[in-house]
């Protein structure tokens, strides 16, 4: 650790020092107010850092890459703990929870994130994977007057424990056949057949796998994922279907970009996951009444999609999946900021029953939950679109014809539930009861997520010109 | 000699985890696994790992199976009344897992040409160990650090009574 | 095109489109006064029809160039233009949407529930269809092709009828696969010419020329089928258009029928047709077959439809038949008989989709079974229903007789069978639209109470629809002169 | 000593296998957390000896990170043990079934 | 003068119904009465001013394009010739007459305005397919006599039997349409042209298999307009409208459109011997059929009606024998007596207190104005074709060219003629005596009837007396006026011994003798109607209702069914919900995975594993470790 790899570390030294300093003045100073500022203020500086100072060197300590893609998504996961920050405002003061604990423990995985999207070293994936993981575990159980809080505690952190000893046991093997931890020469070095020992190293890679399916829901290990998205308080449920997932696409983003040809021979597999995925998603969202966890099962759909874009081993894959994790965290965030912002006394509006009508109470955050959802649905001229003709561009171009209409059939599936929800919100019938009003934070990430999924769906080329100066 | 030893050992780890899967008091359970433990210690120890081996012993053996065994202790969990019948559902992949496991393992073994390479004869010094932990690896050792900081906070988060009234 | 591409001119087509998204911004930010949202929708919709207009007056006439061009970058990366053209054919749609979204608006004006919600939404129709008429990209045609949709779904799932849910979401679905399909399509097309060419690009007049194996263009030309004839739409893709229909609220009903079908023949005018020639001519007869069987098919069933709105729906899906069938025969005078049949459809259907709407609001029912004796209760509006009814089963002198004539006289010339089995069908439209009229506005009346007569209002959109039935009946010269030359470049296989 | 290196891979399969049959099998949490750390005990073989295999530093070093990290793991997860005891007087994990579908 | 201002003979009738269709019910009644009769009787007018514009060639006139595109030209273009001349007379005078009837007859009525605007409307359709110089425009008002047919018949329509009888007869014309349409699209695509006159220029370059084609296509058309077997069925039922209706589409004009079409197209059909056989066949039947369907009617209306089909069935068969002049002699002189009858039938129906049943009138010469009686009387022996009237000399010219034609299969056809004609001789006096003779059987109270009702009798009655001057045959010292003017339109030459025709106008006027002493004979003294099956198979036209119901309509209706509810909502709207319910179901077939158990979520993992261990196992045994 020399201090050109702490300068390059910087942004995640703001986040996970400035995390430990209000964990630290929380301790004495209870008032949440403040803390939460700080906590906001200090991921904005983070982002901001990340933005502006550039890094001496583009690798840190050999396990982290300080380059512009590392940078871009460390801005994101930044920003993206700034947002839920906000909406976890109210939240945080109406459940009398520790600001300081929360605040901390919410950079303290932005941080995690961060290194996560920024890996390249298998040890470097791991301890950041574990760290974040760490974070959810106690952020998803942190309100402990909750029931379904606890559940979803229990499932998310045994579920991750079981899912650490399969990454574990991957590594292991990984490091078995090729003698190293570091990505590229991991993955070229069992190409290479550096000892034969190459059919370890893609069982390893197959464990790791696993893990990874199970951090961003792939079936078959998506089944928590509804019961945790239920459970979890929506500013946390925001952060864990945005960041968590979006951290560990980014990251595999980087591998497969260092990786190379090692995914060829997981091809055929991941075809596989992502097929399943994509159907287990959409179909199982249809019978949903509870908008949460239908959101869980749309995020289970988009992460197949993402995989689709993952497999095509050229640029124009990487881009789309970049793009699409962009975009899908941004619309998530949105939806669950819109839950957020509606959460009152009698907690968060859930149950399709509780939408009905909303529209009529609440027509502004209704239209743009609509909003929203369409994108998730992939409606043109939202960023949602773009994200998934992106990604089928390029699916088509690397020949996946039976993985684009696999697609084209769970994106009808979707738009079915996603247009019942969008129904239900204006249905005439029984008008729904008053919910809060909300407060300027969440309406500031509510606008901003709505501003971001219209600009991004009309004008595309300003993020992808990003992402194509930035892939590794 | 050793090398027998090397065997003998990995039976008994085998044989002592088959023992604590299988217990249905939980503290039987931990005390057959530290002993697994102990023997993986010493696997480790034959490998050319003394510090890991020591760690072995030290942490996972002495730190956390205590802790185990100190949560089973503190909350006087009876062997289970219930008894575990899983029904073929559960065995079934299982029963398939272990299967095809072993069956890798040894198309592996019999087939590989690298996995029939010797290892043995490696020494690594604790020396070695620890200045690549505090050299090249400091920077993980500083996030374990971390982890660990906020374990702590999560255990105290998690751990503490519920407050009054609420507990039900 | 090139030359007109490089004059600095005003951007009319942005402002056909940007109207209308203008004016329903407009209206959500005024949505608690439901009096300034319904006079911001009609000013402008108004604004819309004169632009319209004025083109049609004074960019009108060409020989089958375009006669506007609007080209700018949009998305570099993947080769997406910003490209709004307008030939004649465009024209004409763009003018009938104008004419429609004008009456749509006034049919409006009694919505009482979320008044802002419904004109917003019907000028993002509006919007949106002059998009898909206008767009001349493909992705940037996807974009409207869609976004037309949810305005509709909206229209139908809050405002709609008993079944009101599951007709829109049927109606979305439905339609949806068939766009998806053609999204396919088109990005394996934008693939395929880039590999030829290196240039990757999804202007439509770029892909003209793209070398196609015969399976590959089969695909694709499937592919935008697959969405342009479910919106048409052909037999048997058409049980969606008859619940909607029906289910839609009034002035959903009207752009439904009146702009939003037609958009699925557009689309095999300007896309499918000149994108796959070859393709084109080996499905040809299976269209005009398909054509037919719907003409028959949805008149028959038109017969034994008792709620009249579904009858008009079954009408329309029998006219639309006639179209496509004009299409299928690849003729000249058949093809602007079929342009021209679009128009008359949209008006007269559109006018009885209104007629319908009023007789709902007095009698409270649309089935047959209480309806009657009209003519003595309402002696204005049955005339008008009568009128229009007759225009619609293609009474020579009013304005559908003058497509439909084209249409078999230029069918006859290519398809002798096709136009005389489609002659027949003329008989059929006369029986079930005669069935109609009996079943509503003659016979005795059902109800002593006395119910209101037209309103001005309802004057307002009836009579200028009325006139021009009947002008597009005697002299359509002026609505078909801007064809010729497009129809003529379009059947010899390219675009300008 | 000198042995197959896939014989000590063989023995972290089984040892591993055993893991995950604690894991599947057993339903009481703290059971399960048990089956997860033979896992890691698998996982940690494995990395001894590749390390010897390879002759290198990198595997031991991950087994004392991963210790480490399966430390603060168990801490966090035993205070969920607690906390949910207390909340159910239950450590069977299919008691816990208030969500589904 | 100017040869557009031709446009002036049916734009006049147009523009009235127009402003009275807008306007008529906001003003004066007298001046929607005005208004109706002025626009007819300004056409009539217009005509007799225009007249020399039919001479020589005619006039042609073009007011302005209607339909551009490709090869298809076609204007609003009028034709003024020698044939539409006297027709064009014809229609707007005896209209005339006709509306000046209906002010009378109409003067309870309030619907006032609709109905003249519908009558003005009607002659102006009539008057377009009299001189139109397209097919197009034909059409145009072959579809708008359809119409007002349709608005006039239905014109009570309070009443939902008149409504059906409007809609059947629209229906009905229209299948006739149908193959006029066919015909129409044919000749444009065989000659690139729909002009009338280029058409029949063009006729002889058209191979003769398409003309026999061609021929029966306008056969059929007219068919359906001029009410012949098959297409006969509407006639009768569309007895329901108002009587000035029935005298005006019924009798002199609508049912014409189909002979004047066959004139129009002489040239076009005459170049088939076949389909000029199948031509005079159509009419013989129907003339017969229509004979005995109108002995057994009961309804003085009914009764005329298929008289008028038997007529016009007489002018079908002299078109068939190749003489135009002939069957427009006789259109003529039928158009005038049909009037008549009619509109005395509406003065008698009036008398009888709206009594249509003959059984149930009887006297009405002893209780009405007794000019209605002579009026009456006027029609029916034209109709009957007593001696020296017009219908006789009609009558016997197209008997005549049947009985001269070359081909033997027309003494067969001549045969039917002279039968029909003692059929039509009989019934006619049986509603003569019915009505007239004897006493009073009915109920009803009398109407007053208007001046208006009587007076326009009378010119109809002359003229149905004279006509026969129009077209005197030569061997009686006349000079054939009418075939000298249509000149090379007259068609055939009828050319016969003078002892041929004198032996067959001694046989016409025999067999009227015949039919008025039968009917002397029988209804002389009142009997009731004969309820036999015969008389009740005559009663409802041959059962040709049912006939007609039992081969289309009910197919029709049920395939609309299986259309509507069978295919669509059955098959499918069932298809697509099965689908949609397939999916639910593999939905809820996958969330039941979601157990909320812990145990079910590991286990998933297992299975994850599984199949990676399967397809790692795959790879090896396969690839050898690679």
């Amino acid at each position: 650790m020399s201090l050109i790899d702490l300068l390059a570390l910087l942004p995640v030294l703001i986040l996970a020092f400035g995390g430990t300093a209000i964990l630290m003045v929380g301790a004495w100073y209870r008032e949440p107010r403040p803390l939460l500022a700080g906590g906001i203020a200090t991921a904005l500086i983070g982002a901001v850092a990340a933005g502006m100072v550039p890094p001496p060197s583009l690798e840190i300590a050999g396990l982290f890459s300080a380059g512009g893609y590392a940078r871009f998504f460390t801005i994101l996961w930044a920003l993206l703990a700034a947002a839920g920050l906000m909406v976890a405002t109210r939240y945080i003061m109406e459940k009398r929870l520790g600001a300081g604990e929360y605040v901390s423990l919410v950079l303290y995985a932005a941080a995690g994130m961060a290194l996560l999207s920024s890996a390249t070293h298998l040890l470097g994936l791991f301890l950041a994977l574990e760290t974040f993981t760490l974070a959810f575990y106690i952020l998803i159980a942190s309100n402990r007057r909750c029931e379904m809080a606890a559940e979803a505690g229990l499932k998310y952190l045994l579920m991750g424990a079981v899912a650490t000893g399969f990454m574990a046991f991957g590594i292991a093997l990984i490091y078995a056949s090729s003698g190293t931890l570091a990505l590229p020469d991991a993955a070229l070095r069992m190409t290479a057949a550096a000892g034969g020992l190459q059919p370890w190293g893609l069982l390893g890679w197959g464990l790791v796998l696993i893990a990874v399916g199970f951090k961003i829901s792939l079936a078959p290990f998506h089944l928590w994922t509804p019961d945790v998205y239920q459970g979890a308080p929506a500013p946390v449920g925001g952060l864990l279907a945005t960041g968590s997932k979006g951290a560990v696409v980014a990251a595999l983003v980087g591998m497969l970009s260092l990786a190379g040809p090692v995914w060829h021979d997981l091809v055929d597999l991941l075809w596989l996951l992502a097929a399943v995925t994509m159907l287990a998603g959409a179909l199982g969202a249809l019978g949903q009444k509870n908008l949460k966890r239908l959101l869980a099962y749309s995020s289970v759909t988009h992460m197949g999609t993402l995989l689709v874009g993952l497999l095509c081993q050229n640029t124009e894959g990487l881009a789309a999946t970049t793009f699409y994790v962009v975009v899908y965290a941004i619309t998530s965030l949105g939806a669950f900021a819109v839950i957020a912002s509606l959460a009152d006394q009698r907690g968060e509006p859930m149950a399709f029953d509780e939408w009905r009508g909303l529209g009529y109470r609440h027509p502004v955050r209704s239209a743009v939950l609509v909003l929203i959802l369409l994108s998730l649905a992939g409606l043109p001229g939202t960023a949602g679109f773009m994200a998934k003709f992106a990604v089928f561009q390029a699916a088509l171009q690397s020949g996946y014809l039976g993985l684009v209409l696999i697609g084209v059939f769970a994106s009808v599936v979707s738009f079915a539930f996603y247009l019942r929800v969008a129904m239900l919100l204006f249905q005439p019938e029984a008008p729904a009861v008053q919910r809060h009003a909300g407060t300027a934070p969440e309406h500031a990430v509510v606008a901003v997520c709505t501003a971001a999924v219209l600009v991004f769906g009309l004008f595309p080329g300003i993020l992808f010109d990003l992402i194509g100066r930035l892939l590794p | 000699m050793t090398t027998a030893l090397f065997y003998i050992l990995g039976i008994i780890l085998l044989a002592a985890t088959l023992m604590c899967i299988t217990r249905r008091n939980p503290v039987h359970a931990v005390i057959y696994l530290v002993a697994g433990f102990f023997a993986l210690a010493l696997m480790f120890y034959l490998l050319g790992a003394p510090l890991v081996a020591a760690w072995e012993v030290i942490v996972y053996a002495g730190a956390i199976m205590v802790l185990f065994l100190f949560i089973i202790m503190m909350l006087g969990l009876a062997p289970q009344e219930v008894p575990e019948g899983p029904g073929w559902q559960r065995w079934l992949p299982l029963a398939l897992l272990s299967a095809s496991l072993m069956a890798c393992t040894l198309l592996l073994i019999l087939e590989d040409p690298a996995a029939g390479q010797k290892v043995g004869g490696f020494y690594l010094a604790p020396q070695a160990l620890g200045e690549a932990l505090f050299g090249r690896y400091a920077m993980a050792v500083e996030m374990v650090s971390f982890q660990l900081l906020f374990a702590t906070i999560g255990a105290y988060l998690l751990g503490r009574p519920l407050p009054k009234g609420e507990d039900q | 095109m090139s030359t007109l591409a490089t004059l600095p001119q005003f951007p009319w087509l942005s402002l056909l489109v940007l109207l209308p998204l203008a004016g329903a911004l407009l209206c959500l930010l005024h949505s608690g006064r439901p009096a300034e949202c319904r006079a911001l929708a009609l000013a402008t919709s108004l604004a819309v029809f004169g632009v319209a207009l004025y083109l049609f007056i004074y960019h009108g006439q060409g020989d089958g160039r375009w006669l506007l061009y609007e080209d700018s970058a949009w998305i570099s990366r993947y080769g997406i233009r910003y490209v709004l053209a307008m030939d004649g054919i465009a024209l004409l749609m763009v003018l009938l949407t104008a004419f429609m979204q004008l009456a749509a608006i006034l049919l409006a004006w009694r919505v009482e529930r979320q008044v802002a919600g419904f004109f917003a939404l019907l000028l993002l129709l509006e919007a949106g269809l002059m998009g898909i008429f206008l767009a001349y990209d493909l992705v940037f045609f996807y974009l409207f092709w869609e976004v037309a949709l949810i305005p509709m779904f909206f229209l139908i799932s809050v405002w709609g009828g008993a079944n009101r849910r599951r007709a829109a979401l049927k109606f979305f679905l439905y339609t949806l696969v068939g766009s998806f399909c053609m999204l396919v399509a088109m990005i394996a097309l934008y693939q395929i010419h880039g590999a030829q060419t290196g240039v990757y690009t999804f202007v439509i007049g770029e892909l003209l020329h793209t070398q196609l194996t015969a399976a590959q263009e089969g695909w694709l030309f499937a592919g935008f089928l697959a969405a342009f004839i479910v919106k048409s739409p052909l037999v048997p893709f058409h049980t969606w258009l008859t619940d909607a229909l029906t289910e839609a609220p009034a002035a959903g009903s009207l752009d439904l029928t009146g702009l939003l079908l037609k958009t699925g023949i557009y689309g095999l005018i300007r896309l499918a047709f000149p994108l796959f020639p070859n393709a084109t001519a080996h499905f040809l007869p299976i269209l005009g077959v398909l054509a037919l069987v719907g003409l028959f098919h949805a008149a028959w069933s038109a017969y034994h439809q008792d709620d009249i709105k579904r009858l008009l729906a079954y009408s329309s899906i029998s006219h639309l038949g006639l179209v496509v069938l004009g299409l299928a025969a690849w003729q000249l005078t058949a093809w602007e008989g079929s342009l021209l049949l679009m128009v008359t459809h949209g008006i007269t259907t559109g006018a009885l989709f209104i007629l319908v709407a009023l007789i709902r609001e007095r009698t409270a029912t649309r089935s047959m079974q209480e309806l009657g004796g009209l003519w003595g209760q309402v002696p204005c509006l049955a005339f008008f229903f009568l009128f229009f009814s007759l225009a619609s089963l293609g009474l020579p002198g009013l304005a559908n007789f003058a497509g439909e004539i084209l249409v078999l006289l230029g069918t006859f010339r290519a398809h002798p069978v096709w136009a005389v089995a489609a002659l027949l069908g003329v008989v059929f439209a006369a029986a079930y639209m005669l069935r109609l009229v009996q079943g509503v506005i003659w016979g005795p009346a059902r109800s002593e109470r006395t119910l209101p007569d037209l309103t001005l209002r309802e004057w307002l959109m009836l009579l200028p629809m009325a006139l021009l039935v009947v002008w597009l009946g005697l002299y359509p010269a002026p609505f078909l002169a801007p064809l010729h030359g497009t129809v003529a470049v379009l059947l010899a296989g390219g675009l300008p | 000593m000198m042995i197959p290196f896939g014989h000590a891979l063989a023995f972290a399969a089984a040892l591993f296998i055993l893991g995950l049959t604690c894991v599947l099998l057993r339903r009481q949490i703290l059971m399960i957390l048990i089956g997860v750390e033979i896992m890691l005990n698998a996982a940690s073989l494995v990395f001894v000896a590749a390390s010897a295999y390879w002759r290198q530093v990198d595997g031991q070093v991950f087994v004392i990170l991963l210790m480490a990290i399966t430390a603060a793991e168990v801490a966090v997860a035993l205070a969920m043990v607690v906390y949910l005891w207390r909340r159910k007087r239950t450590l069977v994990a299919d008691e816990f079934n208030g969500m589904h579908g | 003068m100017n040869d557009s201002l031709l446009f002036l003979i049916p734009l006049l009738p147009l523009f009235c119904a127009v402003i009275n269709l807008l306007f008529g019910m906001r003003l004066p009644r007298l001046f929607a009465e005005v208004m109706a009769v002025t626009g007819v009787a300004g056409a009539f007018a217009l005509t007799l001013l225009f007249w020399g514009h039919a001479e020589g060639d005619g006039s042609r006139a073009v007011l302005f394009t209607w339909l551009n595109s490709g090869t298809v030209d076609i204007s609003f273009a009028l034709n003024f010739d020698r044939l539409a001349a006297p027709m064009t007379l014809m229609v707007t005078g005896v209209a005339t007459l006709i509306h000046l009837y209906a002010v009378g007859y109409m003067h309870e009525d309030d619907d006032y305005a609709r109905f003249f605007a519908l009558l003005n409307l009607f002659v102006f359709a009539m008057l377009a397919i009299v001189l139109a110089d397209n097919l197009l425009v034909l059409f145009l008002g072959w579809e708008g006599v359809g119409l007002c047919s349709y608005g006039l018949i239905g014109f009570w329509y309070r009443k939902l039997e008149n409504a059906k009888a409007g809609t059947k007869a629209f229906l009905v014309t229209r299948v006739g349409d149908v193959f006029l349409g066919i015909a129409l699209l044919w000749l444009f695509a065989l000659t690139g042209t729909l002009s009338i006159n280029a058409i029949n220029a063009q006729a002889a370059a058209i191979s003769p298999g398409v003309v026999i084609v061609l021929s029966l296509l306008l056969l059929l058309g007219a068919c359906g307009k001029s009410a012949q077997v098959p297409l006969m069925t509407w006639l009768a039922d569309a007895m329901a409208g108002p009587t000035p209706v029935s005298a005006l589409i019924h009798a002199a004009t609508m049912v014409t459109a189909g002979v004047y079409l066959l004139c129009r197209f002489f040239p076009l059909v005459s170049l088939s011997a076949v389909a000029m056989t199948a031509i005079t066949a159509i009419g013989a039947v129907t003339a017969i059929y229509a004979a005995t369907c109108a002995m057994a009617q009961r309804e003085i209306k009914r009764v005329l009606a298929y008289s008028t089909m038997s007529q016009v069935g007489y002018m079908f068969m002299a078109v068939g024998a190749g003489t135009v002049a002939g069957a427009m002699f006789h259109l003529l002189t039928h158009a005038f007596f049909k009037a008549l009858l009619f509109m005395a039938a509406g003065c008698v129906i009036h008398l009888a207190g709206d009594e249509n049943d003959i059984f149930k009138m009887g006297g009405l010469a002893r209780r009405g104005p007794v000019e209605l009686f002579w009026a009456f009387l006027a029609g029916a022996v034209c109709l009957a074709g007593l001696p020296l009237t017009g219908g006789f000399f009609s009558k016997d010219g197209i008997l005549l060219a049947l009985f001269t034609h070359p081909d033997p299969l027309y003494r067969v056809f001549w045969l039917i003629g002279v039968v029909t004609a003692l059929l039509t001789a009989f019934y006619t006096f049986r509603l003569v005596y019915l009505v007239f003779a004897g006493d009073y059987r009915g109920t009803g109270h009398p109407h007053a009837l208007p001046l208006l009702m009587r007076w326009p009798l009378w010119p109809l009655a002359l003229l149905g007396l004279a006509g026969g001057l129009f077209n005197l045959p030569v061997f009686v010292g006349g000079g054939e006026a009418l075939h000298h003017w249509y000149g090379t339109m007259a068609g055939r030459e009828v050319a016969a011994s003078h002892d041929v025709e004198w032996m067959l106008i001694g046989l016409a006027a025999a067999i009227a003798a015949a039919g008025w002493l039968a009917a002397h004979w029988r209804y002389r003294g009142y009997r009731p109607p004969l309820e036999n099956p015969v008389s009740r198979f005559l009663l409802s036209g041959w059962q040709a209702d049912a006939l007609v119901d039992r081969l289309f309509v009910r197919p029709f209706t049920s395939m609309a069914r299986f259309c509507s509810a069978g295919c669509d909502r059955a098959l499918l709207d069932g298809t697509l919900d099965g689908l949609a319910r397939l999916v639910s179901s593999w939905g809820r077939m996958l969330v039941q995975l979601t157990t909320g158990r812990l145990t079910t979520y590991l286990s998933a993992f297992a299975w994850g594993f599984l199949v990676l261990l399967g397809w790692f196992l795959l790879k090896l045994v396969n690839g050898g470790g690679h």
